[in-house]
């Protein structure tokens, strides 16, 4: 009998060791399997991503344009998946970059830049993305280059040395990052991202206490538009707080009270809002008389 | 049997011991049984103790969910006790009689099969199924649960036919009987015995099959008895009369079962047990 | 010779068990026939599944009711309602959605910590995104003041229950809403207090007393509040939102309208605000007060349990959502009246001046949502469906058949159900006591005071001490941690970039308009930004503050 | 006895010989070879139990290794296994003292009675035995109460948490101790489960196996004065030894694998801080509800080997004792 069960195991080992030669079979046409690829990237589905690109990347029959998609998903994949390869990104980043064009240049650099984020390397990033804004001025990535660099600048880093962990920017570095972002938007004023860049730069003048300036920032984002509902009700909220309690601004403060009120009447903040904008009121009537 | 009388002492503890034991073993029987008959108030101020008004009502509250169950149930475990004995029997007669090419491995791979634990091979049977599209389906699961019964009865019935004398079929071979005749004529009634108790060990498991069903069985309408019944006990607010009602209901048909094969049953295992 | 006749009736059993698997058969045929819409060839109809876990009774029968009225106006389609329990509803779920056998309409959510991060997946990979119908009118709304409004907006909460804010995108209907309440046993409270419910905590704290006096005159223990640890939860958030709600003035060093974890624990740790303030102390009092009328060992009891020792009579007194209510009533020998939680009156000598208001309920989004299994035969049919059942007339009619709230703006719900419309007045918590790190030490140290076994101070003591030791550490996975969610926006914005850089494959493997979400996810992306630099100087400046002093050489 | 010879080349004579084994065959190779072979193919893979599957070596089998669950779920599995070596006693214990009822009807009749109970379907024993545990309305708290059993309990754990032999009090005076909702109490309540711990079939087993006892060995064993602890010991539990085996060994396979139980009981992961949480019922979660069929089919791998070794031991021990 222990023969026989022994025999069994061997096979059953046998069988184990052939497994690996198993493969995912592919889709034939290579723009579907980039779609499948994208998709699976965006569910979460990271291996799965990895493969698929990874094998439309090597597909000796892809046009150029497809070998683009490929590797940037590849390197996207890569460098955003929930357990980042960022050394893997790296090179797939420096492949995309080899490919020449403007668009794959574009992308790569602007990844290798947030690659060198990630990794501390500061000084190289900032380096990339300013060629980047500088190379391609009026792209769509030099925008977001800006904020990345101005972001760079201003935000607080990691150092164990610290009591807390953490080393702040210092007021200098704070206001160069305000720098890169006024720049970008006195070159390139009606860009896409001028309502984030505004909130960015609002989002320091708090850190440093300088209100007035910080409230026209966000006055600004507000003309530029902000459709995200996170950052609007925040800006709406903002703007009335600050300028109820640290300008003392009645008007301005009633203004987005009563502009809270009417764009976020179920929000957790209404109550407090509706309360506050009744103090204001009774502040002004006050004032007035 | 040892004739010598005992003391009164010994007689006294033995069968003080074993009414012990019954009135322990019966205590789920006890319970289901009064509780069945209670509306939640009387349930809570007198939980164990029998209580009037009797409420009649649970038990047919109880057969109107748990009747499709069973119904379902009788399904899954009659047509997979029929499947798992026809192609036991046959195969059992073939392996013990002779000695078939690639037999012997055949035989090594089921005594690994009953150690693999479950759940290792549970989702790819799953996928399986999937694929052969029998998810959701009680046609599915009894062949399924079939297959699973397999190496338990072969294993069984193979020693069995082993130890028969030749004598039995080579009569049989004589008076021109086929194999499948033979099997017919001389295993089935040679081996009635402990048939029957695979028979109902095999219907008790398949009575019992729970996670299988658990994780196979869409369609509430399509559940077996254990799921069905995991499932009442899930509800927000327990009534606890109609679910004890449910439960003693669930157990009536096994009674029957057993009330007329419980000598097949009891002989059987003894058998079985000796040539084990 | 014997025929198999004569041959039967020798063996009774086996006659027996012929005639009973026969009709076990034909139930079993039948169902299945019927589940797959009846016989082939005979007009079969198309079937859709519609899953949840709403057991509570009357629930089924209420959606039942919707469904009979879809099916008159629609012949051709059977909906069945598959009703699987809350315990194993994921694990249920999960295996279908594998074995591609899930049906059309699945109630999302539940699950656990682990789900919790799966359910994103499941949208995404199972399930059918929404946006392209959100903001078309449903067509069910012609003739209604809704006629032209986009489904989206027939919400109350304009479908937030239905977002899913790690994808972006709509995935969920949601049917009905829920608020939480005070259920009491009126006939008792009757007897025993008075037709007028307690309004304020004073006075509850008396009902209470009467209560278990009244428990020990009729002989049988008699516990004012049934509770369990979830029930309990609902009277320590709704004080410590009453109590806390002033700190967001004093603590909100960003404006941005909230006190995050790590800002209150920065505080917390630094001593900037400490246990031993009254407001914070009141709070803790005013519950381990409360406790006392909790039944012993409350926080390990279960929902269920503790819903039977109300119906009991056990208790007086349970809180619950109002998904309970019409539960609640069918069982219960007795009326039930429900209350708001009480708060302390403002002359109150303890609690009084620490009260802001009540709990507020803005922000609830919509509940019992349902999303469609992308892989389903009859998906365009089943969006038909959910669009009927959130249309106004129908979810009126559901959300008054199921005694629960409906999604839809301006549907009537129940007179019966006025005491739960959520309240807009109110505040939300500011402050949290179990910051990063010491959650643990938190409800490890809060049961012993709630049980008497520790004072208040060292209670408090003790809790500052778990601070100093573990919030560094904690504070800094928190951070950590959340560095993840940034990383998410990055994630989408990257693939949007992709589809705008012209990435062959990107734009098809994404719904809606990538410049419009590109934008969005930048924005989000910004503010979460400063929100995290904000919390970390709010850190950083705490822990420099109160950093351990070492001794100067002198 | 000696089995005919069948060969390849004979299949023409003898095809009603292979006609017969193909339904065996079909069942059993599809149903549960294949499953078993893929189950063995995806524990090298990264799987999530649906389409998507990543060839990723051998760090399933790594990970299994480093997992503290996994490796907890052994100590549980290990204990409940020791105690359900004590809680084959009771059923040999019934076997012999109902072997040694001297009336044949009083015998036929307590096998009978010992027997209905096998009708209750296994999911209502543990349902009920769920009910008992419940803390309110449980027949367990309300006999400890009645007999004050309680007390007992209460003064024994506060015994131990002062000699600081256990740090928790699990048994608080006044207090219903909730038998599944207790971290302390899952492992007791799951091994007070079954109680009296009486298994039908094995009383049966050994029942059959008692009473090819010749009569004359009881007579010269009464003869010679032999107790009656001395005459199970040398007269009837050599007797039962292989029945014992044969129990032994289901059992060992039956603990291993099984989590049918504590998932009824504790749910689906392993009940309070995971502490019924077994290598089975670990597998199924991972599979079930984490979506790591790859990692689940890896440690189902690991769990056969040792269920393998366990058995070959258990074979080779008992043959020694011959």
């Amino acid at each position: 009998m222990g023969r026989r069960r022994f025999a069994a195991v061997i096979l059953i080992a046998a069988a184990a060791a052939l497994a690996g030669c198993g493969k995912v079979t592919g889709t034939a046409d290579l723009n579907a399997l980039l779609t499948e690829s994208w998709r699976a990237y965006s569910t979460g589905d990271f291996d799965f991503a990895e493969d698929t690109f990874r094998r439309a990347a090597g597909n000796p029959d892809a046009t150029a344009e497809q070998r683009y998609g490929a590797l940037l998903g590849l390197a996207t994949t890569y460098h955003w998946s929930t357990s980042p390869d960022l050394s893997k990104a790296r090179e797939s980043y420096l492949e995309l970059a080899e490919l020449g064009g403007d668009q794959p240049r574009r992308q790569s650099v602007l990844g290798l830049a947030q690659i060198d984020l990630a990794e501390g390397k500061k000084a190289e990033a900032q380096l990339g993305l300013m060629q980047l804004i500088k190379d391609f001025p009026d792209s769509l990535e030099a925008n977001e280059a800006a904020l990345h660099l101005a972001d760079s600048y201003c935000d607080p880093t990691w150092d164990e040395a610290q009591a807390s962990g953490f080393a702040l920017p210092s007021d200098e570095q704070m206001q160069r990052g305000i720098q890169v972002l006024q720049d970008r938007l006195e070159s390139h004023p009606d860009n896409p991202l001028a309502g984030s860049m505004h909130v960015m730069i609002a989002d320091q003048y708090i850190q440093l206490k300088e209100f007035p300036k910080a409230v026209d920032h966000l006055l600004m984002a507000d003309k530029e538009g902000v459709e995200g509902v996170l950052t609007r009700v925040i800006l709406l909220w903002r703007v009335a707080r600050i300028a109820e309690k640290e300008l003392k601004d009645y008007e301005l403060a009633e203004q987005y009270y009563e502009r809270y009120v009417d764009e976020f009447p179920r929000y957790v903040l209404i109550y407090r809002v509706m309360k506050s904008l009744e103090r204001v009121r009774a502040l002004r009537t006050a004032e007035e008389s | 049997m040892s004739k010598v009388s005992e003391g009164r002492g010994a007689w006294f503890l033995k069968h003080a011991y074993l009414w012990a034991m019954l009135a322990l073993i019966f205590l789920p029987f006890y319970v289901m049984l009064v509780v069945s008959f209670k509306d939640n108030t009387q349930f809570y101020n007198r939980t164990w103790a029998p209580t009037w008004p009797l409420h009649w009502g649970n038990w047919l509250e109880a057969w109107d969910t748990v009747g499709v169950y069973i119904a379902n149930s009788v399904f899954l475990a009659v047509t997979a006790t029929l499947i798992t004995l026809v192609a036991a029997v046959l195969a059992s007669y073939v392996f013990g009689r002779y000695r078939v090419p690639f037999g012997d491995l055949f035989w090594a791979g089921l005594i690994v099969l009953m150690l693999m634990p479950g759940v290792a091979n549970l989702i790819p049977l799953f996928n399986l199924m999937k694929r052969l599209t029998l998810l959701n389906s009680l046609l599915g699961l009894s062949v399924v649960t079939a297959a699973g019964g397999q190496v338990f009865c072969l294993y069984v019935l193979r020693n069995f036919i082993e130890d028969m004398p030749k004598e039995f079929f080579e009569c049989a071979r004589i008076d021109g009987a086929s194999h499948l005749q033979q099997v017919i004529h001389v295993v089935i009634p040679q081996c009635g015995g402990i048939i029957s108790a695979l028979a109902i060990m095999q219907f008790v498991g398949a009575w019992n099959s729970f996670i299988l069903p658990l994780i196979t069985i869409r369609d509430t309408e399509l559940l077996p008895l254990a799921v069905g019944l995991y499932r009442l006990q899930g509800a927000y607010v327990k009534q606890w009369g109609p679910l004890m009602a449910a439960y003693f209901i669930s157990a009536v048909p096994l009674v029957i079962l057993f009330a007329f094969t419980m000598r097949f049953f009891i002989r059987g295992i003894s058998e079985g047990a000796i040539k084990g | 010779m014997a025929t198999p006749w004569t041959r039967l009736k020798r063996y009774p059993a086996l006659l027996l068990l012929i005639i009973v698997y026969v009709a076990a058969c034909v139930v079993v045929i039948g169902n299945v026939i019927r589940g797959s819409g009846g016989a082939p060839g005979t007009g079969q109809k198309k079937v859709l599944r519609f899953a949840h876990w709403q057991l509570e009774p009357g629930i089924r029968n209420a959606v039942d009711a919707l469904i009979a009225d879809y099916e008159e106006t629609h012949p051709d389609v059977e909906v069945r309602q598959i009703l699987i329990p809350e315990e194993g509803y994921f694990r249920w779920v999960n295996t279908q959605l594998i074995g591609r056998t899930a049906p059309d309409m699945i109630e999302c959510g539940l699950g656990g910590p682990v789900a919790w991060s799966l359910w994103p997946k499941f949208y995404a990979r199972y399930f059918l995104p929404l946006d392209r119908y959100v903001e078309q009118p449903n067509p069910y709304n012609k003739g209604t003041q809704f006629e032209n409004t986009p489904w989206r907006q027939t919400y109350f909460d304009e479908m937030d229950g239905g977002y899913e804010d790690t994808l972006q995108s709509y995935y969920r209907v949601p049917l009905s809403a829920f608020t939480v309440r005070l259920y009491y046993n009126k006939d008792m409270i009757d007897e025993v207090w008075g037709e007028t419910f307690p309004a304020t905590y004073e006075e509850f704290i008396e009902l209470c007393e009467k209560l278990v006096e009244h428990g020990e005159q009729r002989g049988r223990e008699l516990v004012p509040i049934a509770g369990s640890g979830y029930n309990f939860r609902q009277f320590f958030q709704t004080y410590q939102a009453a109590m806390t709600a002033p700190y967001l003035d004093r603590l909100d060093a960003d404006y941005d309208g909230s006190v995050s974890r790590v800002e209150a624990a920065a505080r917390l740790y630094s001593g900037q605000v400490q246990m031993t303030e009254a407001p914070i102390r009141a709070n803790f009092e005013l519950v381990r007060e409360l406790s006392d009328y909790f039944p012993q060992g409350f926080m390990q009891l279960d929902r269920d349990e503790a819903v039977f020792l109300f119906l009991q009579g056990y208790s007086a007194m349970i809180t619950t959502g109002s998904w309970d209510y019409q539960s609640l009533g069918v069982q219960s020998e007795f009326q039930i009246g429900i209350a708001e939680i009480p708060l302390p009156s403002k002359d109150n000598p303890r609690y009084g001046r620490h009260v802001a208001g009540p709990r507020t309920e803005a922000g609830i989004r919509g509940g019992f949502p349902m999303a469609i299994t992308r892989f389903s035969e009859n998906a365009e049919q089943a969006l038909d469906f959910l669009q009927y059942a959130s249309s106004l007339k129908k979810n009126e009619e559901l959300n008054q058949a199921m005694y629960w709230i409906p999604a839809i703006r301006d549907a009537e719900m129940r007179k019966e159900l006025k005491p739960f419309a959520p309240r807009i007045e109110g505040y939300s918590t500011a402050l949290n006591y179990d910051g990063p790190g010491v959650e643990l030490a938190y409800n490890q140290a809060l049961p012993l005071y709630l049980s008497g076994k520790i004072s208040y101070e060292d209670f408090a003591e003790g809790l500052y001490e778990a601070y100093r030791r573990d919030a560094p550490h904690g504070v800094r996975e928190f951070i950590r941690n959340n560095e993840q969610t940034l990383a998410q926006q990055m994630r989408f914005a990257a693939v949007r970039r992709a589809a705008i850089a012209g990435a062959p494959g990107a734009e098809a493997a994404m719904s809606g308009d990538s410049e419009l979400q590109y934008k969005s996810l930048i924005e989000v992306y910004v503010t979460q930004v400063a929100s995290r630099a904000n919390e970390i100087r709010v850190w950083a400046e705490s822990a420099a503050e109160s950093a351990p002093q070492t001794p100067e050489p002198e | 006895m000696a089995r005919e010879r069948v060969r390849f080349s004979q299949i023409k004579r003898y095809w009603p010989l292979y006609a017969m084994v193909v339904p065996t065959l079909v069942l059993v190779g599809l149903f549960m070879y294949w499953p078993a072979v893929s189950g063995v193919w995806h524990s090298f893979y990264r799987w999530d139990g649906d389409e998507v599957a990543t060839y990723t070596g051998l760090q399933n089998y790594g990970r299994a290794f480093t997992d503290p669950k996994f490796g907890y779920a052994f100590v549980v599995v290990g204990i409940l296994f020791v105690a359900s070596l004590f809680k084959m006693i009771p059923s040999i214990v019934t076997a012999v003292v109902i072997h040694r009822i001297t009336s044949d009807k009083a015998r036929y009749l307590y096998r009978l009675l010992f027997v209905v109970p096998m009708v209750i379907p296994w999911m209502v024993v543990l349902l009920i035995w769920k009910f008992f545990y419940n803390p309110i309305v449980g027949l367990l708290n309300s006999v400890l109460n009645t007999t004050h059993l309680m007390d007992v309990l209460v003064w024994a754990n506060a015994w131990l948490v002062k000699a600081g032999i256990v740090d928790s009090a699990a048994f608080v005076a006044n207090k219903s101790p909730a038998w599944l909702g207790d971290p302390d109490l899952v492992l007791p309540a799951l091994i007070f489960w079954g109680f009296p711990w009486i298994g039908i079939i094995g009383v049966l087993i050994y029942l059959s196996g008692l009473e090819k006892i010749p009569r004359s060995v009881y007579e010269c064993a009464e003869l010679d004065g032999v107790g009656w602890f001395r005459k199970f010991l040398y007269i009837e539990l050599p007797l039962i030894a292989t029945q014992v085996r044969i129990n032994l060994v289901l059992m060992i396979i039956g603990v291993l694998k099984g989590y049918g139980l504590i998932l009824v009981l504790l749910g689906d992961d392993g009940g309070p801080a995971g502490r019924g949480l077994v290598p089975g019922l670990y597998m199924y979660y991972n599979a079930f509800i984490r979506r790591e069929a790859g990692y689940a089919c890896a440690m189902g791998i690991l769990l056969f080997f040792l269920i393998l070794a366990l058995t070959v031991i258990n074979n080779k021990l008992v043959r020694v004792e011959k």
